[in-house]
């Protein structure tokens, strides 16, 4: 039931206006690829694996052979038509003999033309459909496991991090939260990861407030969890991040082990960690295409803007970047039903009726988005060391989420302003929760902003506001924006940023099988 | 493993949360002494996260700290419950064998405690947690004499009636009320009885079982006690002739 | 505005059944007196102070006095007569030095007849009107005080209880409620109080979980707090008990030391004390004739069912007692706007729809009793140890009384299950009141039960089972239904409980000038 | 009153609230083990008011109880503030006449730390509390380098500009992430400009500010540091030449 009564002209105008703002951005990223396309491409077609020998520590192969490509002879064909070209020019089997020669000097990497191109591009794309296939089973056994165990039995979803730095650890702490009633289970990432170029191989022991992305991270927690839900009789999602200079090779990952959900955003590397723009919007729309084919849900990450910049006077920009992150996820395939945009409860809670406001813009979220996941972050910036203030706060974002409707609820912890949650805290808030869903079960019933109130009146203006700036970016362009500090007060020129030099522009003959895999939906 | 510690996110961390008032203006001076009380009591390292001024006398803080001590679970130690859990069948069963009578049982809150709910959880029929009262076991007469019994007053009663067992009840524990009215009262029993008291039994929720010689009586139950655990309790207690 | 849609026909049948339900019990209290009615009408006539010479400890001046005379002629016919008679044949000066005199032993007290009698009743009626000319004064000071300070800037007005046993120890922690923003101070008083047949004397130190309600505690708290209001800038209301055996004479002191608020329910000493039903309903009726005097809103004590009967199932039994408790009220003069009638948040939380079901209760309360200052009261038997989960719920508890438009919050505490309240749960639970009443100021406007939904249909349950109750009271009496266990389980025939003794029938003589010049409204 | 105990409600009660969980199946044992851990705390009495397992392999507890240690006022450290605080344009004039030219200050966060928020609140115009950051000091030139800055970086850049002052913020704090950064970093200067190395500061929300000789810094700014407490101690240690 519409509360707001949100005129369905002013809402379609905005979309119109998000495609216009998007559409030069979306040329921008179907023209030029990156390495780390090129990388997840190899991935899908079944490199693993890295070279130990490397005295810079372990080197994951794929980076070898697309450095190596790239010096060699260029990376605008793509890594596909040199790389296969070369397995059969050496004879070699497999891709990792072919990294192993790499590595030890023996490969000369050249663009095939010819029949030799069309040679390499299809053995490419027989062995990147193999890559593809088995995403495809993992989307399909998923399907089943939800099928017999069963989804969670309501909304929203119960969303838990852990962050011990040690995968071990983070099993315990993953098991305890999904038997205690967690329904998505996210490992959060040591706080470098997002600014390597390249995946780590492992298990791994020793993040910094966060656990390292690695396949076989993901693989131990996935199995880790499938116990779990079978113990619990519903089946846990498992989350991460395909996010930062490894997104694309990330998101392969993801499908590979069978993740659930990944945050995956249009600009948080841009804005958050500084990544070249050009570099995030093609990595993402590739990333993205992988994630709508492993059925994927992706977590946008809007919540950050109002870390940085103040949750009542940003509140437009966090529409403005749902609309624009829906309009990129439905351009590279992604349906309503994965697009997990992000928002956030963090206005300032001393502000005079700042419940009604987070009212007013969480349900001007639910209400632009109606048949989105949306994922509901809850406070961070105004949770201090006062913990018994941060565990109400955290029960009223509980209570917001209810009353309007989110669909995926990441937990508040008390200790948010202290320290990385201690396996209590985590245990407090699911209490937390589970109080609030259960005591005000079906009170969204008698949640009926008054017509012309506070809360209507907030969310006709949010959305205005909206609608004006996404008028201004498409007058001025979305790169310039971004370049201007409009979102989360971050300024980003197009060409700063790291990973810039990771960006190539495609050449005529660029030929990448997953791309067309991705966009034709096929499996061979 | 019988050597634990505190765990936050990681075994071994030690990890604790504490909050406390210290009678110091807020400031600078005012976290330096949480610092101090925090390493007093084995913190380190500690950090004060939270502080604010209460009044302007007063500062309240949230401290979060590592705790150096280690938890030897071998030392810990628990009135470890050393006779069987019985069914209420079970235990009418066990005093017609051990009586030939029924088991009198005189309860109530003494000294100015009114606070009965939980005497009559224990006593009642409608009992606690799913778990009939005593008043329901078929052996026992049960005599609830409520709120603000005089420690006379149940004494007489113990006495007229004849009473196995006294139960009383202690919830408000401000200036040690609890205590001192317990203690008040088995001493009242030792002086009025001798050797043939009843057996004593107090209860609440901020009595420790471990507090039993303390307080002169036989047995302690605190929090969450179930109305079972007390019947067993009592067959054990007649069966030993009288607990420790 | 209305939101429960109750059937006025209904609401006043409920209010007509509990009038036929009170009435019996109006003609038991006008046709006795107590020992309490008696020294309250001598305290009204202007005796203090203690006779500290006495080997069982201090007693009253008022005790010896109403004792001696009951032991040489009976209470029937009122103190006055005998006491004042007295006092002009022993040419005594003051009711002080009778009362010496009757510790030595000199008086003997007679029931004077014809002019004596006359002679002896006129000189209590001035002393007596004297005392209540003082509360007069009392009550114009106050709304002085009001006028220049200002009332509390928004409802429900915060009320806090201190509770240390040591005035001194309460003035510091009351000071620091007050700046920190509580609007009514509490003084909660010592377990054993209520039982005690006589007022304490003095300032005290010593009391257990509270502190003694004695004229010079109650003379050393208001004038603190009105040093306070004047610091902070608004009247800062101060409220104790009358309840107990004394409920007359502390009704009396409230009244004489400019007390806000009092503790005053038809039924709680019964209930909850075990003192004698016709006692406490002729002790009741007096000390509201004071309170109407006086200005002071009195607080009944319906939250206290709920401790003992569960929340849900004897819901009803509380809209029963306060129609009751108004009924009871109206009768002794009390208006309206002094009726604090109680109410309590004291659903099991783990009950699925707990915290509507709290909305549907005080929702009924606030339209069944639309200009009353109802006083809600906080969670206690559902808080425990886990002072987290306690917090959070106190928070609900708030918002419930934001939602529901309640008038006197009492403020909840999260150790209520631990400790009488520290210094510091007090100012987090302040802290806990102010986030709630800030960010949720305006939300009651978005607040619409859905009709015939939930809450709705809770409410006219409740109602319903109010009536039908009500109905088996008139029926069967109400002094039976107390005996029968119908309010909190407790059972107390009218012939049981403490201070039965201090029950007299008046006799057709029988002259009280304090009972004649509240009923007439007199100043001389 | 130089000695205070934690206030609960009466002067020396020693009243103080701890939390914890520990890697113990939940029950009696577990309740004794959180009263043993609460005995080496030094609470004493200490009551275990609530416990519920985490879980089957870790119980939870809050436990309240009265600190038998006693804070002693004369023995806090705290690290006084030695200089006055400067309006900015004190800090402007202060500036001028001391070093006739801008004071430059270079900052940012370094290691894989991407929490902005804190170095901007201090250096950014916008500022922090009501008080603008040093940009908007006119004599102060101010070079912000972000986030995830690494430590040859930093030097090079303090280098190039001949920076005055070299600002770190740290707000990750996990595995002491914080600390080792830091000590990285004045390592690093010291090695590469020994003692004509610029004053170096500190700063994030669980920093002690007696940290300062363990970091290797000449100082440490905690949370809720405003930017005109830095701009004068900036002043102050330029004047001082540079303070220890
Ligand atoms: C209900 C209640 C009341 C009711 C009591 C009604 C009644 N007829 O019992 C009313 C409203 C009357 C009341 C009044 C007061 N109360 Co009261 N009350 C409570 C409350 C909310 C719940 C207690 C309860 O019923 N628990 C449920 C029962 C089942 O649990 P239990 O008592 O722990 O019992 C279990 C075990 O302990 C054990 N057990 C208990 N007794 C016995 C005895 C035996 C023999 C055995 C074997 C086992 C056993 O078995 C039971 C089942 O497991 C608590 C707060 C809280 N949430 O705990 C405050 C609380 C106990 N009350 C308190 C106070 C101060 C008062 C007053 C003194 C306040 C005042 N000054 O006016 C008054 C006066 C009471 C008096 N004279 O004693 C304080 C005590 C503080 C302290 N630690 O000293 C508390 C903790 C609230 C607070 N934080 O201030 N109260
Ligand atoms: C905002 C925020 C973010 C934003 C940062 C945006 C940005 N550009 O800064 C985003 C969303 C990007 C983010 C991401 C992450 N965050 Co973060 N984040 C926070 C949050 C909510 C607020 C921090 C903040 O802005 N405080 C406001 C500022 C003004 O306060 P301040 O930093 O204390 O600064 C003051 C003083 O300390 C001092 N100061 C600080 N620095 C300096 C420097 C100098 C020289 C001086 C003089 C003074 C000074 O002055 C300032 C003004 O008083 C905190 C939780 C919290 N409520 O504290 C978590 C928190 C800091 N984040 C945390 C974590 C773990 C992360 C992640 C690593 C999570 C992950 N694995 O994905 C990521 C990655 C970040 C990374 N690589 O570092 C943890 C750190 C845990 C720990 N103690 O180790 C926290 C505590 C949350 C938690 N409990 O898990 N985060
Ligand atoms: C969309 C998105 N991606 C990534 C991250 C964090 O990841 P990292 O710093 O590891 O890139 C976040 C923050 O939580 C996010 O919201
Ligand atoms: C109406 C009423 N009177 C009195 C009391 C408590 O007082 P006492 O036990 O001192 O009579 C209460 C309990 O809070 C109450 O609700």
């Amino acid at each position: 039931m519409a509360l707001l009564g949100l005129d369905p002209e002013v809402v379609a105008a905005a979309r119109a206006l998000a495609a216009r703002a998007a559409e030069p951005v979306v040329e921008i990223a179907r023209a030029h690829t990156t390495v780390a396309v090129e990388r997840a491409t190899l991935r899908l077609a079944g490199i693993t694996g890295a070279d130990t020998g490397h005295r810079a520590g372990d080197v994951p192969w794929v980076n070898r052979v697309v450095d190596t490509v790239r010096e060699h002879c260029g990376l605008e064909h793509g890594v596909v038509l040199p790389a296969f070209h070369a397995l059969r020019e050496h004879d070699l089997a497999t891709l990792t003999e072919l990294a192993e020669a790499t590595a030890a000097g023996q490969v000369r990497y050249t663009v095939p033309t010819g029949r030799d191109a069309q040679r390499a591009a299809r053995a490419g794309r027989v062995a990147v459909a193999k890559g593809l296939r088995t995403i495809d089973r993992n989307r399909a056994q998923r399907e089943k496991l939800v099928a017999r165990l069963g989804d969670p039995p309501r909304r929203p979803w119960i969303y838990l991090i852990v962050a011990t730095g040690d995968i071990d650890e983070d099993v315990v702490q993953a098991a305890n939260a999904a038997r205690a009633g967690a329904d998505v289970i996210a490992v959060i990432r040591s706080t470098g990861q997002s600014l390597l170029d390249y995946v780590p191989e492992g298990a791994t022991h020793h993040g910094f407030a966060g656990t390292y992305a690695t396949q076989e991270n993901f693989r131990i927690m996935r199995a880790a969890m499938d116990e779990v839900s079978r113990e619990v009789g519903r089946y846990v999602r498992v989350t991460n991040y395909a996010s930062g200079l490894c997104m694309p090779e990330i998101a392969v990952l993801g499908g590979l082990q069978r993740l659930d959900m990944m945050l995956n955003d249009s600009m948080y590397g841009i804005l958050f960690r500084d990544i070249n723009p050009i570099r995030t919007f093609v990595d993402q729309r590739f990333s993205r295409q992988v994630h709508a084919r492993a059925g994927i849900i992706i977590n946008t990450g809007e919540d950050n803007y109002l870390t940085t910049a103040d949750a009542v006077e940003a509140a437009h920009t966090v529409t403005v970047s749902q609309l624009l992150n829906e309009h990129f996820a439905h351009e590279a395939g992604l349906p309503d039903e994965l697009l997990g945009l992000g928002h956030a409860f963090e206005i300032n809670p001393s502000l005079p009726e700042s419940f009604r406001l987070e009212l007013a813009h969480a349900l001007l979220a639910r209400e632009l988005f109606p048949d989105a996941p949306l994922k509901w972050m809850p406070p961070t910036k105004h949770m201090t060391g006062n913990v018994f203030d941060g565990y109400l706060l955290d029960g009223f974002f509980n209570l917001a989420g209810v009353l309007t409707g989110q669909s995926i609820l990441l937990v508040g912890m008390m200790t948010e302003a202290v320290v990385t949650p201690f396996l209590s805290d985590r245990d407090l808030a699911l209490r937390n929760v589970r109080y609030v869903l259960d005591a005000a079960a079906g009170l969204r019933e008698d949640f009926r902003p008054a017509p012309d109130g506070f809360i209507v009146k907030r969310a006709h203006q949010v959305l205005g506001e909206a609608v004006d700036l996404l008028g201004r970016i498409v007058r001025d362009g979305l790169l310039d924006a971004i370049a201007d500090g409009t979102f989360g007060l971050m300024k980003r020129p197009p060409d700063g940023g790291k990973g810039a030099d990771g960006v190539v522009e495609k050449a005529p003959g660029y030929v990448n099988p997953a791309a067309d895999l991705l966009d034709e939906g096929a499996t061979r | 493993m019988t050597n634990v510690r505190p765990y936050g996110d990681t075994t071994g961390d030690g990890m604790v949360q504490v909050s406390f008032t210290l009678p110091v203006p807020p400031g600078p001076r005012a976290d330096g002494a949480a610092m101090q009380l925090a390493a007093k009591m084995g913190l380190e390292p500690a950090m004060v996260v939270h502080s604010h001024g209460i009044g302007t006398e007063f500062t309240f803080f949230v401290v979060y700290g590592s705790a150096r001590h280690i938890v030897d679970l071998d030392e810990v130690t628990v009135v470890e419950r050393e006779y069987p859990l019985l069914s209420p069948a079970e235990v009418n069963g066990a005093v017609r064998k051990l009586l030939r009578r029924k088991l009198v049982v005189v309860g109530g809150c003494i000294g100015t405690d009114a606070h009965t709910v939980g005497i009559d959880a224990i006593l009642n029929i409608k009992g606690f947690a799913g778990e009939k009262g005593l008043e329901y076991y078929r052996e026992l007469r049960v005599l609830n004499l409520g709120a603000q019994v005089t420690v006379p007053e149940l004494v007489k009663r113990a006495r007229a009636e004849k009473a196995d067992a006294v139960l009383v009840s202690q919830v408000v524990t401000q200036r040690d009320a609890h205590i001192l009215n317990t203690q008040e009262m088995s001493a009242a029993f030792r002086e009025a009885m001798g050797e043939r008291r009843p057996v004593l039994v107090a209860g609440g929720p901020r009595f420790d079982p471990l507090m039993a010689a303390e307080l002169g009586v036989d047995r302690v139950f605190g929090r969450g006690t179930t109305p079972g655990e007390v019947a067993s309790y009592l067959v054990h207690a007649i069966r030993e002739g009288r607990a420790a």
